[in-house]
């Protein structure tokens, strides 16, 4: 286990680096001058120059590459361009309510999925696991933003139960905050749970198959005892993997519900950098949401560890 | 009275009719067999006592168990039972355990559920009984899981689930057919001593006639659902009064007729095996230290002449299937040579090696897995056709194919079928079909029989025997099987932990093995005549 | 001793009779098709032109000359939801082909090749999760310009490695078997073994992939056309009209309810397809039922 | 079930008691499009910045009034050389800056020469292009003096690019903005909201708010339900499309102002076609502005017939030059060489009334067998292309400068037109400061881009205003980018 993870480490790296290079040059192809869109339409070509000495955009490719490459390795993310002020600090602010978000919607998603999975499961082919899978077919069929958008105007417009959107900040109460982030995460968190119920339906009842459970059963245990005792473990892994996934789509695919809700999250950082041309900040949190996405994975990984003592030394 | 009555037991799934009116019974304390070919209905009817057929299935009739009929009996009550009065083994070690419980909490779960007892208590129970099947805590501690034991260990976990709370009635589902002889024997003396000691009673499910006639005291054999014939296994197998019987037993103990090996004299070597080593690197458990390669085969070499058959045999995972494949070129050796007509195999290049690969050919074990389930008959057969220098043109290659179907006894017509519309028999009929429409000099057979029913491989043991004669092809038989080595082989090789430790003509090898893992292999081996001996001196 | 396997597939006939029965696999089939039909007539006539803007019967309600009502710029919903199937099938078709083009081929020769190849071409793969794929469409539009063929490069660059690692994955599985072993026997290289062993067997998962990832396609286009990256005017887009809907919610429900239940629809179906397809094709969930 | 129950309502008691505290508040929550870059009026060109601190953190000598007035600032008064070319300003005594520093000729002195510097990043240095030089005399008087007369001066130092900044703190107004205004900045939660407080040191009259947040609301979506929810008390511009919607709802008031936007179908007057006056006049009369203003701002907005505000008192109507008329449009056509039509492309940037308007105005010119591709773009690639690389054929684009006709003066601007007339229109405005000529001069400039047809004339944007009902003095009209709440207060 340890050297595996030892050689995910050093591919995690690697693919960090791979990612950085990509991400440097498919920006630095992107049409559009970050300096132009700062001082707009009647900029003096003096001032526009100044502007991008301030900036630093005038220094060559490779130079501002290896410089950026360095600052990462040493935790500095560049200043923004637009911002002017530490890429970290803007980042900070927007996982503040992107991380919550994200955990958010995982934690309802998987609330609601594993029940209904294994219930569904357990009750295979009886009118309940047509009903609740059916809905779940439906669940995932929905788009998200078309449900937020549902959302929004049943219960933040009609019932006035929670704020329509905005993000107040979590220094007004942690209750303020997880109400505004209620609606998001649940408009986010139902079609994952109809992807993670189906998901978890389907391990339980290739589980449910397999010859362990007919041994467990004729030791005398009840279908209930054996379903929780013995067939859930068994199926996590695939419906860890799922939510490995989901965590990652999560956390940096969101900007849709972020622009429904207009939320100050990674999701919107990264489309308004996109727009305003603050390349540096857009480099700075893909090369985050990368890192995340290989640090989860490894995370994951290590709960198969924890799942199935088989993977602790057969890798 | 019998503890187990089993009456006038029909069963069907989703319409289709599993058993027809099945009567068995067993008493206290004794060993009952029930033998069948696959399809026969005897895993139902085990699993109709116990209580877990599938959803779909239907029983008629009645199963009394010490007074209940459980084919009435309630889920809450079947619960009560299982476990507790009722025991059950299965056949496939690797896949009865839950994988992510430690073999400690799965033999102290049941313990716990029906007796109520507190961990500990439970887990002392548990340690004796693993104790008791063979694994001492010291050894086998009760935090072992699953996948640190071997497939005989795990089996022996198994038992001891199922023996925990001594049951009054244990049911052992073909336990042995998924292990090698020499665990086959040790399973079944563990069955045997427990049953004995505990006084439980057994039901032995085996498609082997010789297990059954070692071990059971009673024997019933089923066929397509229905009992054939119930007695004394002695008497039974002794007078075989009923046809199916006489045919099963015939079957088992068959010896296909050959004409006297050809020619005493020594031909040319064919294949040449010579100081072959073929090692697998292993995954590094810690970090910075490279482990010892594991070493497959060892330094093997022997000679196979042309038009001859030898048997490679030895126990799983002793490395007879690696070098049958370095043998097919399928795989290189690490070192040493292996020259086939004279040339090396070990370093050619695929296109070097076509002209070889038409003088070889292969057939293996699994008659499910070895054809493309999406070709017709005619273009599996035609595969090794692609070795020829000339591309037959459609009509040619349809004669070759009819030619050789017609050889293994199939009809020219069956080309235009799918794999899945024949009998496992068959399907094997059709590989050697494949491996012999290029006219080889040696096929290498991986276990070729070993997955059909007795009766079946009688047929197919002489298709083999008939084409050596008739085609003089060289065939080396990779098998754990010593029936299948006595059937047909001129000579045999014993291999053990990569190594050959044994060889010479088959019936000197087979009556005086000299060396101990062949002596464990043989002593190991079922004989349905030894058994019946056995049967009769007790 | 076991009963039969079922085994994957027979003779095709035996397939068509499963899938006939089969509940999923008749209802998806019957919207897929519906939405196709639509598709395929708006090409030759639809209720109402839609490049002609009747201003001045903007954001009506639901009428027998115009079902489904009009938009804010007088045109017709129902006609712009039949033509905006042509868009959103068109973009999940071709994302899904160029997925199954590239990633097919890469996970085979992976599996084939095995050792550092298969590592390299998995780690590429890796990287290519490792990125967030909206963010990543929203800055491949950036640069390219938003336009429905921008999207399909944009969602179709995803769908290469999932594709990759099914194909990578089953053709592993079949590898070992012993049908290939023969045809190796038979001196056959490992070009046409994936050609005629491998990718027959493998048909059947990646047909369900196919369907999956077609329904997310579509799911996708939605996404990036309602951020406005996806098929430009005058061409209807359903995630579009969703977007132009929302500033009219209060006022013209109807505006965002139709694009809407559009696309809830067309995924059902294709996923309720895919279901089937996994039902009848897949021994092992065969074996289930 | 019954946990989320519970949850729900615990949600249900903190919304209440949010909105609870409804009487006489001194508290505004104002939503704003877009997110400044940063908070310096005078180092950047996003309006967004101005729509912050202009005239409630920062200052300037003047400012611009409801109407576009210039009123005085900073400067209580000033007095003009009879030859046009000095200014002296009598600057306000007893003035802070908010970080405590006091208000002297010297920081305006500051402010201008930083502003013209070379290394200025100022966005509209073209302001400040007239200044030769300038004197401190004491601290309560400053002395401009301009190397010729600007009939504009004036109204020049009251745009937000000229505001007042102190040398010790001018560094950091982009993240922590000081300037002299009745507002003091707070707190910028970034992506989120701008905060600002009243500042209890204020020389003029004091505000009645005490707090007022500026929250980002970029998506017109969004915008709706902020305001049904009552998130967001008022919208001065909420988007055009989602009025219609709030229009009967006795809570809020929908005020329809005007702007500075001339939204124009700009056109490349130095490509062909475009560069033959006929198809430039066939446009302008196959435009159907009704319309296009419908499609592009839900109906509102004043169509306009050359590139001026209705607003302004030189405005004059041009809307019937070349009228709607399709058969005309196509003669014209026809005339031009082109009887079958063309085609070309239309670029259109991100804000609803071009991208919505565009489609309008696509299948307008269709009708005369103009076939356009809609080309979206970004601000971003808007400017490169378009405004700088004039890599266009058409676009769809409000000009939102106040007074700025003289762009068309302008060598080198994106529309690539060239008159000597207009030019020399535009150079003696620059020098003539009576009132009435003037205006002579601004409607003559306006009838010559008009039947020069230089670009497709629409309407001007309107300031489609909306807020919470009990909101008093918000502004009616955008005469400049600003949202002053100086006069802003809760009715009681």
């Amino acid at each position: 286990m340890i050297p595996y993870l030892a050689k995910r480490l050093l591919t995690g790296l690697l693919t960090l680096l791979a990612a950085s290079i990509i991400v440097f040059s498919v920006l630095e192809v992107l049409p559009g001058d970050p300096a132009r869109i700062m001082l707009g339409m009647n900029a003096s070509p003096e001032a526009l120059a100044a502007l991008r000495m301030e900036m630093g955009i005038d220094q060559p490719v490779l130079a501002r590459y290896l410089d950026w490459v360095a600052g990462l390795a040493t935790g500095d993310f560049g200043r923004s361009y637009t911002y002017s002020t530490p890429v970290i600090d803007l980042i900070a602010e927007r996982v503040a309510v992107s991380l919550p978000l994200a955990l958010l919607a995982l934690a309802l998603s998987t609330l609601i999925a594993l029940p209904v999975g294994v219930y569904a499961a357990s009750r295979r082919g009886t009118l309940s696991d047509t009903l609740t899978m059916g809905l779940a077919q439906v669940g995932v069929a929905i788009p998200n933003f078309w449900f937020a958008m549902l959302l929004v105007y049943v219960f933040a417009v009609g019932l006035r139960l929670v704020p329509a959107g905005g993000f107040p900040g979590w220094d007004q109460g942690i209750l303020q905050g997880l109400a505004a982030l209620l609606l998001p995460a649940v408009s986010l968190a139902l079609p994952q749970a109809a992807i993670l119920a189906r998901v978890t339906r389907s391990a339980m009842l290739e589980v449910l198959g397999e010859d362990y459970i007919r041994t467990a059963r004729a030791k005398g245990l009840p279908r209930r005892a054996v379903l929780w005792r013995h067939a859930l473990r068994n199926a996590l892994i695939p419906v860890l993997t799922i939510m490995g996934l989901q965590f990652a789509f999560l956390l940096a695919g969101t900007i849709i519900i972020e622009n429904v809700f207009y939320l100050p999250g990674l999701g919107r950082l990264v489309f308004q950098a996109i727009s305003q041309r603050d390349l540096i900040v857009v480099e700075g949190v893909v090369m985050l949401l990368v890192a995340t996405v290989i640090a989860v994975n490894m995370l994951v990984d290590v709960c198969y560890a924890i799942a199935d003592p088989r993977l602790r030394t057969a890798r | 009275m019998s503890l187990l009555e089993i009456e006038n037991l029909s069963l069907d799934i989703g319409g289709t009719p599993i058993l027809k009116d099945i009567s068995l019974s067993i008493g206290r304390g004794e060993v009952m067999g029930l033998v069948g070919e696959s399809g026969s209905g005897k895993s139902m009817t085990a699993l109709a006592v116990m209580g877990l057929l599938p959803h779909a299935a239907r029983a008629r009739g009645s199963i009394m168990f010490d007074g209940i009929d459980l084919v009435a009996a309630p889920e809450a009550a079947m619960c009560r039972l299982r476990g507790d009065d009722l025991g059950m083994v299965f056949q496939e070690p690797m896949t009865a355990l839950n994988p992510v419980k430690t073999i400690g909490e799965q033999v102290a779960e049941g313990i716990r559920w029906h007796t109520g007892a507190n961990r500990a208590d439970a887990e002392t129970r548990a340690r004796a009984m693993l104790h008791r099947v063979g694994l001492p805590e010291a050894q086998f501690p009760l935090t072992r899981y699953p996948h640190e034991l071997s497939g005989g260990q795990r089996q022996r976990v198994v038992i001891a689930i199922a023996c925990a709370l001594k049951p009054k009635l244990l049911i052992a589902d073909e336990p042995t057919t998924a292990l090698d002889v020499v665990l086959q024997a040790q399973i079944l003396k563990l069955l045997k001593s427990l049953v004995a000691e505990d006084g439980m009673s057994l039901l032995l499910i085996s498609h082997d006639l010789a297990v059954v006639a070692d071990m059971a005291e009673r024997i019933t054999i089923m066929r397509h659902g229905e009992v054939m014939e119930a007695g004394n296994t002695k008497q039974t197998l002794s007078q075989r009064a009923h046809p199916y019987t006489r045919q099963l037993a015939e079957a088992s103990t068959h010896v296909p007729h050959r004409p006297q090996s050809p020619g005493q004299s020594k031909p040319a070597p064919l294949l040449q095996v010579k100081e072959v080593v073929r090692d697998y690197p292993v995954r590094a458990r810690r970090l910075f230290t490279r482990p010892a390669p594991f070493r497959a085969v060892d330094h093997v070499s022997f000679e196979l002449p042309a038009g001859r058959s030898m048997a490679l045999v030895g126990r799983s995972g002793c490395g007879k299937s690696t070098l049958a494949r370095m043998i097919l070129a399928l795989d290189r050796p690490t070192a040493g040579s292996i020259r086939f007509q004279g040339e090396a195999l070990e370093d050619k290049s695929e296109d070097a090696l076509r002209p070889h690969r038409r003088n070889m050919q292969v057939v293996f074990q699994d008659p499910y897995g070895s054809f493309n389930p999406r070709h017709k008959v005619e273009r599996l057969v035609a595969e090794p056709l692609h070795l020829l220098d000339r591309r037959p043109s459609p009509a040619e290659r349809r004669e070759s194919v009819a030619e050789a179907l017609s050889q293994v006894g199939l009809s020219p017509a069956d080309m235009e079928k799918y794999p899945h519309e024949f009998s496992g028999g068959q399907r094997q009929r059709i590989s050697i079909a494949r491996a012999i429409i290029t006219r080889p000099k040696l096929i290498v057979a991986d276990e070729p029989v070993s997955a059909l029913d007795v009766s079946i491989r009688a047929q197919v043991l002489d298709l083999f025997a008939d084409l050596n004669a008739r085609l003089g092809v060289a065939y080396l038989f990779i098998t754990h099987d010593l029936t299948v080595a006595r059937a047909i082989t001129d000579e045999v090789m014993v291999m053990h932990d990569g190594r050959i430790v044994e060889r010479g003509p088959t019936a000197r090898v087979l009556h005086h093995p000299e060396t101990v893992p062949a002596r464990a292999l043989i002593d190991a081996a079922p004989d349905l005549e030894r058994a019946l001996q056995r049967q009769g001196a007790a | 001793m076991s009963l039969d396997p079922v085994f994957i597939a027979g003779p095709e006939r035996h397939i068509l009779r499963q899938a006939l029965s089969n509940r999923s696999f008749l209802i998806g089939l019957a919207i897929v098709a519906l939405v196709a039909a639509m598709a395929i007539v708006s090409f030759v006539w639809t209720p109402h032109d839609i490049t002609r803007l009747q201003v001045s019967d903007r954001m009506q309600g639901l009428s027998l000359a115009y079902p489904f009502g009009t938009d804010h710029l007088g045109r017709d919903i129902l006609s712009m939801i039949m033509i905006g199937a042509r868009n959103s099938i068109a973009v999940a078709i071709l994302a899904v082909g160029i997925g199954i083009g590239l990633g097919v081929p890469l996970g085979c020769w992976a599996a084939a090749r095995g050792g550092w190849l298969d590592e390299a071409v998995m780690r590429v793969n890796d990287l290519v999760f490792a990125f967030p794929a909206l963010l990543s469409a929203v800055m491949i539009t950036a640069i390219f310009g938003p336009s429905a063929i921008n999207a399909i490069i944009a969602i179709g660059i995803f769908n290469v490695p999932v594709f990759a690692r099914v194909a990578r994955a089953g053709a592993l599985a079949i590898w070992p078997r012993e049908y290939v072993l023969a045809a190796r026997a038979s001196g056959k290289g490992r070009f046409l073994i994936t050609v005629e062993h491998i990718l027959p067997n493998i048909a059947s998962v990646l047909l369900v992939q196919g369907t999956i990832q077609f329904a997310l396609g579509i799911l996708a286009e939605a996404g990036l056309s309602y951020l406005g990256l996806g098929a430009q005017p005058p061409m209807p887009s359903w995630g579009r009209m969703l977007f132009d809907a929302q500033t009219r919610m209060v006022v013209a429900p109807h505006l965002a309810l139709f694009p809407g239940l559009a696309i809830v629809v067309t995924v059902l179906g294709l996923n309720l397809l895919g279901d089937g397809l996994r039902d009848v094709l897949d021994p092992r969930v065969r074996r289930q039922r | 079930m019954k946990k989320l129950a519970a949850f729900l309502g615990a949600t249900a008691v903190v919304a209440a008691m949010s909105s609870a505290a409804y009487a006489a508040r001194t508290d505004l929550v104002l939503g704003v499009v877009l997110e400044p870059p940063h908070l310096d009026p005078t180092a950047g060109a996003a309006a967004a910045i101005d729509e912050i601190v202009y005239a409630n953190v920062f200052e300037g000598l003047t400012r611009i009034g409801q109407n576009g007035e210039v009123q005085p600032a900073l400067a209580e008064s000033w007095e003009i050389s009879d030859d046009g070319k000095s200014y002296t300003f009598k600057l306000r005594e007893g003035v802070t800056f908010h970080d405590g520093t006091s208000f002297e000729a010297e920081d305006v002195k500051f402010t201008l020469e930083r502003a013209m510097a070379d290394d200025s990043t100022n966005a509209q240095k073209v302001l400040f292009s007239a200044i030769e030089s300038v004197e401190a005399v004491d601290p309560a008087t400053l002395k401009v003096t301009l190397d010729h007369p600007q009939g504009s001066f004036l109204y020049n130092m009251g745009w937000g690019d000229a505001v007042v900044v102190a040398p010790e703190t001018a560094d950091g107004n982009k993240e922590k903005p000081v300037g002299t205004g009745p507002f003091k900045f707070e707190n910028w939660a970034k992506g989120s909201s701008v905060t600002i407080v009243k500042n209890p040191d204020y020389w003029g009259e004091p505000v009645a708010l005490d707090k007022a947040e500026f929250r980002f609301i970029p998506d017109a979506a969004a915008a709706i339900p902020a305001l049904l929810s009552g998130d967001v008390h008022a919208f001065p511009m909420f988007p055009a499309d989602a009025v219609t919607q709030v229009q009967g709802d006795p809570r809020f008031e929908v005020v329809i102002g005007a702007t500075e936007g001339e939204t124009i179908l700009a056109t490349n007057n130095g490509k062909e076609p475009f560069n033959d006056l006929k198809v430039r006049q066939a446009i302008a009369h196959a435009l159907n502005r009704d319309e296009i203003i419908m499609g592009a701002s839900n109906g509102f907005g004043v169509p306009i017939g050359s590139h001026f505000s209705p607003a302004n008192e030189a405005y004059v109507d041009l809307t019937g030059t070349y009228p709607y008329d399709v058969e005309k449009a196509k003669a014209l056509l026809a005339e031009a060489g082109y009887p079958d039509g063309f085609s070309g492309t239309l670029k259109l940037p991100p804000p609803a009334y071009a991208r919505q308007g565009g489609e309008v105005v696509a299948s307008q010119l269709r009708e005369i067998g103009i076939d356009l591709e809609i080309v979206p773009v970004e601000w971003a690639q808007w400017l490169e292309q378009v405004f700088t690389n004039k890599d266009y054929d058409l676009t769809i684009v409000s000009h939102t400068e106040p007074n700025d006709i003289n762009i068309y003066a302008r060598d080198d601007y994106y529309f690539n037109y060239d008159n000597d007339a207009f030019d020399a229109v535009i150079e003696e405005l620059d020098r003539v400061s009576d009132p009435d000529k003037r205006n002579e001069l601004y409607a003559k400039a306006q009838r010559i881009i008009a039947e020069d047809a230089v670009n497709g004339f629409m309407f001007q944007l309107p300031k489609t205003g909306v807020w919470d009902a009990k909101l008093e003095g918000m502004w009616e009209n955008m005469p400049i980018q600003a949202n002053d709440l100086t006069g802003v207060r809760w009715a009681e």
